[in-house]
């Protein structure tokens, strides 16, 4: 059987490939907030997963509002990349496992998630940087990925503890998938951060330090949380902590911290990184 | 739609996109969607206003497009998400959206944003 | 608070819409059939509903593959009607009701139901023809709609026991929307028939029969089958039936048979039509 | 795949549409979807075989679709509900489909629903 080897869980900033694209890797801005990925750099380095399952949360160029689903899984050969709107560069298409999406789907709908099946998917920087970030030498990467995208555009958002228990049907099914492959899942956006409103700017260091700890060691205690709570304590969009909620709800072992970074701000976000073994 | 009524009021200084304002703002959400196209942006940049038509906008909505007007574009139903793709065009970043939303400098927003480390 | 008055079940076999254009529904084939609504008609008459959820089957129009919802609520001002290929006429829209339906997408949010959210949504057979069916004087008829969609074209279906426990969420929902409107809940497809493979022509008119039982006296024993049950028993497409057992799912109160019609074949299907009356 | 695999071979004479088959026949069903517009099935009508062409379809696809041949259509990853709108362009009714994926005359395939009755 397939093995969940860890989750990472990382903010997805545009502005993060935009500095990678320019080399700013080791700028005064930039340099502690890439200096943070190093210690996960090196356990990917160290483990070599085989697949990667993505939870992330589209901004509105895969999917419009006349037909957005709260939870969608993809199962194309390879998922695309595509202009945003602010003339982002578009990368070569990333490797899919369309065998192993199948067997993800069977299984969730067999769970009794009622989730859109995508067998074409075009995928933003909520994909496309964190993948930048936890494979920086290669574009794309040969590890195959699933993406599974959660609505974050429209309220009524799913609630935590659903995106929680989505993520352990998810580790249910990649237990049942025959193979011995590594998978690592990966859980994209946050932490605390509000684009819009009078309020746009803020942040909550304390929030995001309490998820930090809560994901380890009590992810309960973050599902207990309502949609309309995180947007309250993490901003409107720090709700986009829910993807963290189902990356860690994948993990069905023991769980360890491989390592955490935090910092503030990248452009108007609170910026984190925490990576946790699955054992 | 009573929870979404309920929740507009939730956090003040946040236009939570519920239903309410998904009915409100559809023609302006599918507007800016198309935005993800560069030949589009390139149409709407040229003749804004014909363009705000064919997607039939309501005249306030159409105002607050051409002024930019962040809290207005919201307001008339418009979704930051898609929001980020009208800003865009004209070299908005999301802290110069943030520094016209609280009536602040860019330097002031970014130095409000530093503040909170 | 709003009350459903009854479930209103049918097949929505396409030649139908072609009957009614035709004013063929005195024809010696179509007579049988079509004066089986007559009961139904009368009781609509008398009931005026204000309110019609209507759980159907998208066969290929509004959903394709690249982003197909297990379940779909629609949230539009109004439905429009489309051209499915084969040159079936064009409607004009039918009136939809967006402010409940929000109501309803917020409910069954919350009771963790993971539906896509359709704010644009063109109508298929499956949703006209029952219409048409029941409304056979007003085109559009004045009834406000919500269409709710869900997934027969790929497998996994959704397992007929999720699709009744939809239905009893719908009722939930509705049961808590404060204006004291009369709503009725419309299943269509089914019932038992086969449009592909060897096997194409199937019919199962036993099955049938203890379908129309079962809707009536004990849902859960249907709500058992799974959905490849359905399909060994009731045909590739008899699988519809799960739109049946969903509106069925939706009468949470004392269930009593209005009438009930069953006429073998209309096109290649066993059709049926089942009024149900929630008191 | 398990599942999905084992239930192929779970009822005779029937293509369950699984992820299996929905891989195969993802650019036939593709071009099928195409053909709710009126225009696209003009095009198709008037050269098949480029129209196939431009969706990518396998040899063994085109030969299928050019054939009308419902049984390999649905091998080759066809899926009913958008292949009815392919058969519908010849004027094809689903009666016309059910005899010829049984080995019968159109009057025989009636009378076998018939007498199911
Ligand atoms: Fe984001
Ligand atoms: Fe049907």
């Amino acid at each position: 059987m397939a093995r969940i080897i860890g989750a990472l869980t990382s903010s997805h900033i545009p502005s993060i490939g935009n500095a990678i694209s320019n080399g700013k890797q080791q700028d005064a801005y930039w340099k502690r907030f890439f200096d943070g990925y190093q210690p996960v750099l090196q356990w990917l380095d160290a483990q070599q997963p085989d697949v990667a399952i993505v939870l992330y949360n589209d901004h509105g160029l895969n999917f419009f509002l006349n037909n957005l689903p709260t939870f969608a899984v993809g199962a194309a050969q390879e998922y695309i990349t595509k202009d945003e709107g602010w003339g982002l560069p578009v990368f070569p298409a990333y490797h899919g496992y369309p065998e192993m999406s199948w067997h993800l789907i069977e299984s969730l709908i067999e769970q009794e998630f009622d989730i859109a099946m995508c067998q074409e998917m075009a995928m933003d920087h909520a994909f496309i940087n964190p993948m930048r970030l936890f494979w920086p030498n290669e574009n794309p990467p040969k590890i195959k990925t699933i993406p599974v995208a959660i609505n974050t555009v429209q309220f009524p958002l799913p609630r935590p503890a659903r995106c929680f228990a989505l993520g352990k049907a998810i580790g249910h099914a990649v237990a049942s998938w025959p193979t011995d492959e590594k998978v690592v899942v990966i859980g994209t956006g946050g932490m605390s951060h509000q684009l819009d409103g009078e309020r746009a700017g803020f942040i909550n260091k304390k929030f995001d330090e309490m998820c930090m700890e809560a994901l380890l060691n009590d992810p309960e205690r973050l599902a207990r949380y309502s949609a309309l709570d995180l947007v309250r304590e993490a901003g409107a969009q720090g709700a986009e902590i829910i993807m963290w909620l189902a990356a860690r709800g994948a993990l069905l072992g023991n769980v360890s911290k491989i390592h955490s970074s935090y910092h503030i701000p990248i452009s108007n976000t609170a910026a984190g990184v925490l990576a946790m073994a699955n054992q | 739609m009573n929870a979404a009524t309920v929740s507009q009021q939730a956090i003040p200084g946040t236009y939570l996109f519920d239903g309410r304002m998904a009915m409100k703002g559809y023609n302006l959400n599918r507007m800016c969607y198309s935005f993800n196209s560069a030949d589009n942006r390139k149409k709407f940049k040229a003749f804004p206003e014909a363009y705000c038509h064919a997607y039939h906008l309501t005249r306030e909505q159409i105002h607050a497009v051409t002024d930019l007007d962040v809290l207005r574009l919201l307001q008339v139903g418009g979704n930051i998400y898609y929001l980020a793709k009208l800003t865009g065009i004209y070299g908005m970043t999301v802290q110069d959206l943030g520094a016209q939303q609280t009536g602040r400098s860019i330097d002031e927003f970014r130095a409000r944003l530093e503040s909170q480390a």
